[in-house]
């Protein structure tokens, strides 16, 4: 039991020791990924490299493999062949979802998804890193530090004035902020962010591309986005998905006038715009 | 948030002092409890055994009553539940003030309520054949004690059916576990071999009973007649006679004798597979009997339902209730030490044409019947004791058992575990 | 090799019917006079008595003999005191209308309390059966014969012996030729002859009948002539080894026929847990209203049409039982799966206790019909019919079923809104409609299999909670949302359970079998056949 | 003594520990000094009644800890109270000594019985008081620890989860009452005489017994309330919610939900333990599948996800219940069953949640 509790905090199966590795520029490696569910194909092949600090869109129609990918980055889905390195030596495929969470990738889902019956503060509270060990879980309290880097974040994402609201009664956009202000607690080195503006006001829209923008450099970001809109005032560069392969890749004006890319759209039923 | 506290505790204080008071009432009635499970997997035999209480205290009360007074009855459902049944007894005792209480069927629940009727010196009548190896001082056994059952029906089998190999099937729990143990050595002290009895135990409810009818088909078919001793309990037996009808094994072939098949079962039984097969008990609703007779009138009058069956418990009730009335009427009294005092060597009539005599050990005196199966769900007596037979409260054959005796008479033993050979007294919880 | 006792009935009826038309009329008053006088000593008689007058009356040329035997046979014999006569009970009811026993004369009706019943064992069963037997293996009908030989075997009456041996030079039919040579065998086993006994134990080795085996076993430990003993033995063994390989059959036969009660008792709770991610907790109570609802047509029809209609009944029942808790209860909890679980018990406690006022606490006997009775030999396996017609009904359900959800409009809508309720509702299924419906089906399925339980056990208020935690077993092991998955989880949880069961115990293997469970679904938590991607994980 | 800030804003809490408080300093003192034939004296039935309440409360504050807070909805709670019992009854058991029916000075009447000679080995330690009393948290707290392990890493969860804690409790139930077990079968354990030397049937051991049910009562809130208002606490809830959510955050779930599980199971065991001496018998039944989901309908009724709910109830129900059973036995059932589907469509949040103005911040 002892060491049950003592593993509350270790990294997981196969923890890694040493920090993560960035130093050939790139921090996440897909190589050959490949998933299949009942025989149909979700990620064929798939290869992709997120540099350091860069902001990355994924766009891509219904079913291109979007969301199995970040399954796979974070852990909740077991790739059939394949690599996914974090920086030049965490293999996350050894690497369950808490320990995928701990070396630094965090994850936004599509449905903004915060634990309603809490506060925002508490929200964040749960969200801080370093607190996971069971001793650290067993206060009621919060130290100075852990007050002041909760009020940064809260800063950072405009919630300040909600700090003490229950997470449940937020607008839809306040939410989804609220949601990335607890990737941020966990001060990852890679944010996945799923559809951060679907059913935003355009003003929401605004501040969450500043917001993301912001976060670019420090943490590098990946944005998978239908709204184009908002693709094209965030992206450096996008890549676009496909029935699970890496369609192409590039900025948005290039990949706006590859035809390839305008049939997909087009034949799939989706205005590429 | 506040007013929380205040809704709830009053409300929590004032329903612990209900509870617990009980009003004082005048004592013009004499109060019978009856502690059978209305509820629960036990309510399909005890609801009967409920109304028949309830029967004996209305035509009790149609005769003028008790030592003048009315009797009243207190009915309380434990529910099949074993714990409940101790919680039940003592509001019976403690709350209501209860003179006698008539309950229990089974026998875990008989020993939930033990060390209460001990404990508040209460009176009860246990109306059910069972496993024996007890004498309390406090309850009074009118079913059948393993030697008014068991042992007179397998020297039926035995002498009758000239029966040589032997299948000891029942339901795993304390009765059928002690029968069988007090047949096997009674077998065995009559020269049965050990490969010519096959023992088995089933769960309660057991429904499958494909191979256990199977191997038993096979142990019969070893040359030797071959007969089963079933103690197999309530719900199960319906399957098992099933699978023994489909499998084709009749009567005529292995005859099956349950101790716990009655009319009350059979009633929710296809008889048709079961026609010849045989039961053993200390009364049988097809006996021809004026008591009888009346006794089933009463009952299909006061159930308003002449379909309804009567049985062996019912028929232990009847004795068991008037037993106790006469000795209140011998006390003039309903105080439990006296009663208690005058209801050994009380007589009263059974249903079968026959005395019951209550005996020192608190169990009666039973004449024993065997009766096969008819379509009709009724018995017909094809074989019963020359005379009453003697309850025996701790079995002869058991060598855990055999030296202790129960006497409740003898002043110089006053006791319902008296070891013979030690002549010491144990297991009592208050003296 | 069909044993049924609808056959042995229908054989007796035609015995005592061809002695009425064979005996000649005029020595009837001498014999009327005999007869009377034994029957009246037949009342008085203990049961050793009553067999000797039983071979006299059997002696006796009356044509009513037959009759009587029977009616004793099977206690409705009965003895009028006030009249001073036998008569024959001819239904059975408190007042039972009755005849004559040996004149034949109606006599009306008479209160069975009135009468005494001459009262029949066993054994004297037995000798009935014999003295009956023997007059039928004279018959033109090659069944008759072969149930008199039969009997013969079950009852080996060396007084019989001879008849055996003449019918044997002149029966055409070859089956019973050798059943003959069986019985005669059998009868050769006490011949005074060591040789004749020796060859007789060599005949019966590797034979299966349960009957041979005990004269054998006898003889291969009781015989004087260490040669007849010897001879028993190895014909002993050859049975054994014969046996063995039947038993290992028969033990695979239960396990199916669990397994199909298994299926039967899931398969409802397939559809509206699997396919529509119900929790229904008053499943079981569902199957104890077909269960019911078979007693009910029981009351109404004759036995052997009951069934049939029971089943479209019970379906119909059940299903209306399952709508009305769906419109009533569920439907306000979609997407509650736990509080759906809560509330389905509180209904399943409500149908239980309302069972329990309305039919009273006591079982119920639901009558298995003729044709479900006995058993059927296949090949040198015999098996229980009613099982058999289970396993069958099991696979004829499960069938119909797969079918209704592959072909029908229905089951096309049922499986649109199992996997995108919100585009069917688009497309214009009327997802509500089809929820009702759906659950209706499963639970109409339930009281489909509360008709085939009604054959097999307690017809009671406690009926469903038995199933429960079994049938939800085969769902999950199967993989929710599987009918085929079902299909071989009921199947091999059955199969499973009976090949542990002689080695651990009934209880032991039940218990076994569920920690398997409880570990298969720590290690595959989706069951055998599991719902891939990525609308399983949602 | 300071009142600490989570229990200070927890007022229905504080209220629930002023009623136990009360009960405690009432029920002994109208047991034991007021006059039997007086009408506010309060019988030992009354008292062993209460106390059973108590101990239902505790098992339903169990209850609501790993449903209420954690959403995982454990339909064999019971078991885990019942082999608390028998750990207890166990030690009842070795107590009775050479006083039992065939006076054996080691064997349990049953096992003579048996004809077992020699107690086996799962029944040795069980003289000693700590040693029962410390199975009584370990026996429960094991089988949790091991089963939630089990069934957490492999992420069962749901109604799979509830399946198959009902399917642990059906197969221990089926155990149990195998008297090859050692346990007494069917019959289970009973007759017990005396605890740390002190008769089970004198008033003043039942209101002993009955003290230290409000107490482990009051311990076993206190705990709990303050196991949730820490950080772990919004773990849980965060589980409860969105269990994706909190493993992305980092957390690992499965063994934060063995934790708490292994812990609401001794909770449940020392709820068992003191349930048998006041009800004097333990058995196989206490295992039945329909007792587990009784104490889950006792925290619905109350309200889950709020602990005070949890014990208002198991006593509100289970008084219910004594009442009803006793005055309209044939209504029970129609009563417990309709209770559980009012209660679900009707009152979602319980009674306590009626009660309050705004959702728990829980």
């Amino acid at each position: 039991m002892s060491e049950l509790i003592s593993e509350l905090d270790a990294g997981g199966m196969h923890a890694p020791v040493e920090p993560v590795d960035a130093s050939h520029g790139i921090l996440l490696y897909l190589e050959g990924v490949s998933v299949t569910f009942d025989g149909f194909k979700a990620i064929d092949n798939l290869s992709l490299y997120v540099a350091d600090g860069e902001l990355r869109c994924v766009i891509g129609p219904n079913g291109a493999g979007k969301t199995t990918m970040m399954d796979i980055i974070t852990g909740k889905t077991k790739p059939d062949a394949g690599r996914v390195f974090f920086g030049q030596t965490i293999d996350l495929l050894q690497l369950d979802e808490p320990a995928i969470a701990r070396i630094g990738i965090g994850r936004k889902f599509q449905k903004p998804t915060v634990i309603e019956p809490l506060t925002v503060l508490e929200n964040l509270e749960l969200a801080m890193s370093g607190a996971k060990r069971l001793r650290g879980l067993l206060t009621t309290r919060l130290a100075g530090a852990e007050r002041d880097r909760i009020a940064a974040v809260l800063e950072r994402v405009g919630l300040t004035a909600q700090a003490g609201r229950l997470a449940g009664i937020l607008a839809h956009g306040q939410k989804q902020w609220l949601e990335i202000g607890m990737l941020l607690m966990q001060e990852p080195r890679l944010l996945l962010v799923d559809e951060p503006v679907a059913g935003m006001t355009p003003a929401e829209m605004e501040r969450t591309a500043e917001l993301l923008k912001s976060l670019a450099g420090e943490h590098s970001v990946v944005v998978v986005e239908h709204d184009m809109g908002f693709v094209r005032s965030i992206a450096d560069k996008v890549t676009v998905l496909h029935q699970g392969r890496v369609l192409a890749e590039g900025a948005l004006e290039d990949l706006q006038a590859d035809p390839r890319v305008i049939e997909v759209y087009l034949g799939d039923g989706h205005a590429a715009g | 948030m506040t007013d929380i506290k205040l809704k709830i505790f009053p409300w929590l204080l004032a329903g612990t002092l209900t509870l617990g008071v009980s009003l004082a009432h005048a004592a013009d009635t004499i109060k019978v409890g009856v502690l059978h499970s209305l509820s629960g997997t036990m309510a399909i035999s005890e609801t009967t055994l409920k109304d028949t209480v309830l029967m004996l205290i209305d035509a009790q009360n149609k005769k003028g009553g008790l030592l003048g007074k009315k009797l009243e009855a207190v009915v309380v459902d434990p529910a099949s539940n074993w714990p409940l049944f101790a919680e039940k007894a003592r509001e019976l005792l403690q709350k209501d003030k209860v003179a006698a209480v008539f309950g229990c069927w089974t026998s875990v629940s008989r020993k939930s309520v033990l060390p209460v009727f001990e404990e508040l010196n209460g009176i009860l009548f246990y109306p059910v054949q069972y496993e024996g190896e007890e004498s309390s001082k406090n309850v009074f056994y009118t079913g059948a004690a393993p030697n008014q059952q068991a042992i007179p029906a397998v020297d039926y089998l035995m002498k009758d059916l000239e029966v040589k190999r032997w299948v000891l099937a029942g339901t795993d729990y304390v009765y059928p576990r002690t029968t069988n143990k007090i047949l096997e050595a009674y077998l065995k002290a009559k020269g049965v071999k050990a490969e010519d009895i096959l023992i088995n135990y089933t769960p309660f409810g057991h429904s499958d009973w494909q191979s256990i009818v199977a191997e038993i088909k096979k142990f019969g078919s070893a040359g030797k007649k071959t007969a089963v001793v079933s103690t197999i309990n309530g719900d199960a037996n319906v399957p098992f006679y099933k699978e023994l009808g489909n499998q084709g094994v009749s009567a005529k072939d292995i005859p099956v004798v349950a101790f716990s098949v009655g009319e009350e079962e059979l009633s929710g039984i296809d008889t048709k597979p079961l026609v010849g097969h045989l039961a053993a008990w200390n009364y049988f609703m097809s006996v021809k009997d004026k008591a009888n007779d009346a006794f089933i009138k009463d009952w299909h009058a006061f159930i308003k339902n002449d379909k309804r069956v009567t049985n062996d418990p019912m028929e232990a009730h009847y004795i068991g209730f008037n037993m106790w009335v006469k000795a209140v009427e011998k006390a003039k009294t309903t105080d439990s030490d006296k009663v208690i005092a005058a209801m050994i060597g009380i007589e009263a009539p059974n249903l079968t044409g026959g005395v019951a005599k209550m005996l020192p050990n608190h169990h009666i005196t039973k004449p024993v019947y065997i009766g096969e199966i008819q379509a009709d769900g009724q018995f017909d007596v094809v074989w019963k004791t020359k005379g009453l037979v003697e309850g025996d409260a701790w079995s002869d054959f058991l060598p855990g058992s055999k030296d202790i005796i129960a006497d409740w008479a003898d002043p110089k033993i006053k006791c319902g575990n008296y070891n013979t050979v030690a002549k010491t007294c144990s297991g009592q919880n208050y003296k | 090799m069909l044993t049924c006792p609808l056959v042995r009935a229908g054989f007796l009826t035609l015995v005592f019917a061809m002695a009425l038309l064979a005996v000649p009329t005029p020595a009837r008053a001498a014999d009327d006079a005999v007869a009377r006088a034994l029957l009246a000593q037949l009342r008085e008689a203990d049961f050793s008595d009553k067999a000797r007058l039983v071979e006299q009356l059997a002696a006796l040329e009356h044509p009513r003999i037959a009759t009587i035997l029977k009616a004793l046979a099977d206690s409705r014999l009965y003895y009028q005191e006030a009249e001073n006569r036998a008569v024959i009970g001819l239904d059975d009811a408190p007042t039972i209308a009755i005849e004559d026993a040996v004149g034949g004369a109606a006599l009306g009706q008479a209160g069975k309390r009135d009468l005494e019943k001459i009262t029949a064992n066993n054994r004297l069963r037995n000798l009935i059966e014999n003295r009956l037997a023997s007059l039928g293996l004279a018959s033109a009908d090659p069944g008759q014969r072969r149930a008199a030989v039969q009997a013969f075997l079950k009852n080996p009456d060396p007084a019989g012996t001879e008849r055996l041996r003449a019918r044997l030079a002149v029966e055409p039919d070859a089956g019973i030729k050798a059943l003959l040579a069986l019985a005669l065998a059998l009868a050769d086993l006490a011949s005074p002859e060591a040789a004749a006994r020796a060859q007789a134990a060599t005949a019966l080795g590797g034979r299966l009948q349960p009957e041979l085996r005990g004269p054998l076993s006898r003889a291969a430990a009781e015989d004087p002539d260490p040669a007849v003993r010897e001879a028993a033995r190895t014909a002993l063994t050859r049975t054994e080894f014969r046996l063995q390989l039947l038993g290992w059959a028969e033990t695979l036969f239960f396990g199916l026929s669990l397994g199909s009660v298994l299926i039967l008792a899931a398969i409802g709770l397939a559809v509206t847990f699997g396919v529509m991610g119900v929790i229904n907790m008053a499943h079981g109570e569902l199957m104890m209203l077909g269960a019911y609802t078979t007693w009910l047509t029981q009351q109404w029809l004759p036995v052997n049409w009951s069934l049939p209609v029971a089943v479209p009944l019970a379906f119909l029942v059940a299903a209306l039982a399952g709508i009305a808790i769906e419109r009533g209860v569920i439907r306000f909890l979609y997407g509650r799966p736990l509080e759906t679980l809560l509330a389905t018990f509180g209904v399943s406690l409500i149908l239980q206790q309302a069972v329990r006022s309305i039919f009273s606490p006591l079982n119920r006997s639901v009558a298995t019909p003729d044709w479900m009775s006995g058993t059927i030999a296949l090949g040198p396996l015999e098996v229980t019919l009613n099982r058999l017609i289970i396993i069958g009904f099991c696979i004829a359900v499960f069938a119909l079923l797969w079918l209704a959800l592959q072909r029908t409009r229905l089951g096309l809508e049922v499986r649109a809104v199992t996997q995108n309720r919100a585009m069917a509702q688009a497309m214009g299924v009327r997802s509500a409609r089809v929820d009702a419906l759906t659950f209706g089906l499963g639970s109409g399925i339930a009281g489909v299999a509360g008709v085939a339980l009604s054959q097999l056990t307690n017809v009671g208020p406690n009926l469903g909670q038995s199933y429960i935690v079994d049938s939800f077993m085969v769902v999950v092991f199967g993989g929710v949302g599987n009918l085929w998955g079902t299909l071989v989880a009921g199947l091999s949880l059955g199969v499973a359970n009976k090949l542990l069961e002689p080695w651990s115990g009934a209880v032991l293997a039940k218990i076994l079998v569920l920690v398997f469970l409880v570990l298969f679904i720590q290690k595959r938590p989706r069951g055998l056949f599991p719902q891939r991607g990525r609308a399983a994980e949602a | 003594m300071r009142v600490p800030s989570w229990l200070r804003s927890d007022r229905a809490g504080l209220a629930l520990l002023a009623v136990l408080a009360a009960l405690a300093l009432v029920v002994p003192a109208l047991n034991l000094l007021v006059a039997a034939d007086h009408p506010l004296h309060l019988s030992a039935y009354t008292v062993t009644l209460l106390g059973k309440y108590l101990c239902y409360a505790l098992l339903a504050v169990s209850v609501d800890l790993v449903w209420g807070y954690m959403g995982i909805l454990s339909l064999g709670h019971a078991a885990f109270f019942a082999l608390g019992g028998y750990c207890f009854g166990m030690y009842l058991m070795r107590q009775i000594g050479a006083r039992g029916v065939y006076g054996d000075p080691v064997l349990p009447d049953f096992m003579v019985f048996l004809n077992w000679t020699e107690l086996p080995w799962y029944w040795l330690g069980f003289d000693q008081f700590w040693f029962a009393a410390l199975m009584v948290l370990a026996a429960p707290g094991l089988l949790a620890f091991v089963f939630g392990w089990f069934a957490f890493r492999s992420r069962v969860s749901g109604v799979y989860l509830s399946i198959i804690t009902q399917a642990l409790t059906y197969a221990l139930m089926l155990a149990f009452f195998r008297n090859e077990m050692g346990f007494g079968g069917n019959n289970g354990l009973t007759d017990f005489k005396d605890a740390l030397g002190f008769p089970l049937h004198a008033d003043s051991t039942r209101i002993v017994l009955f003290l230290l049910s409000a107490l482990a009562l009051a311990g076993g809130y206190l705990a709990c309330r303050w196991l949730v208002s820490t950080r772990l606490g919004r773990v849980l809830v965060a589980i409860r919610d969105a269990e994706p959510r909190a493993r992305f955050l980092g957390y690992r779930v499965e063994r934060v939900k063995t934790l708490v599980f292994a812990f609401s199971a001794m909770l449940a065991g020392l709820a068992g333990a003191l349930y048998v001496p006041q009800v004097g018998i333990i058995n196989p039944g206490e295992f039945a599948p329909l007792n587990s989901i009784e104490a889950v309908i006792w925290v619905a009724v109350g309200g889950r996800g709020t602990l005070v709910g949890a014990v208002v109830g198991a006593v509100l129900v289970n008084y219910a219940k004594t009442w009803l059973t006793g005055a309209l036995p044939e209504v029970w059932l129609f009563a417990l069953g309709g209770l559980f589907v009012a209660v679900t469509l009707l009152l979602p949040r319980g009674l306590v949640g009626l009660l309050r103005r705004r959702g728990a911040t829980a």
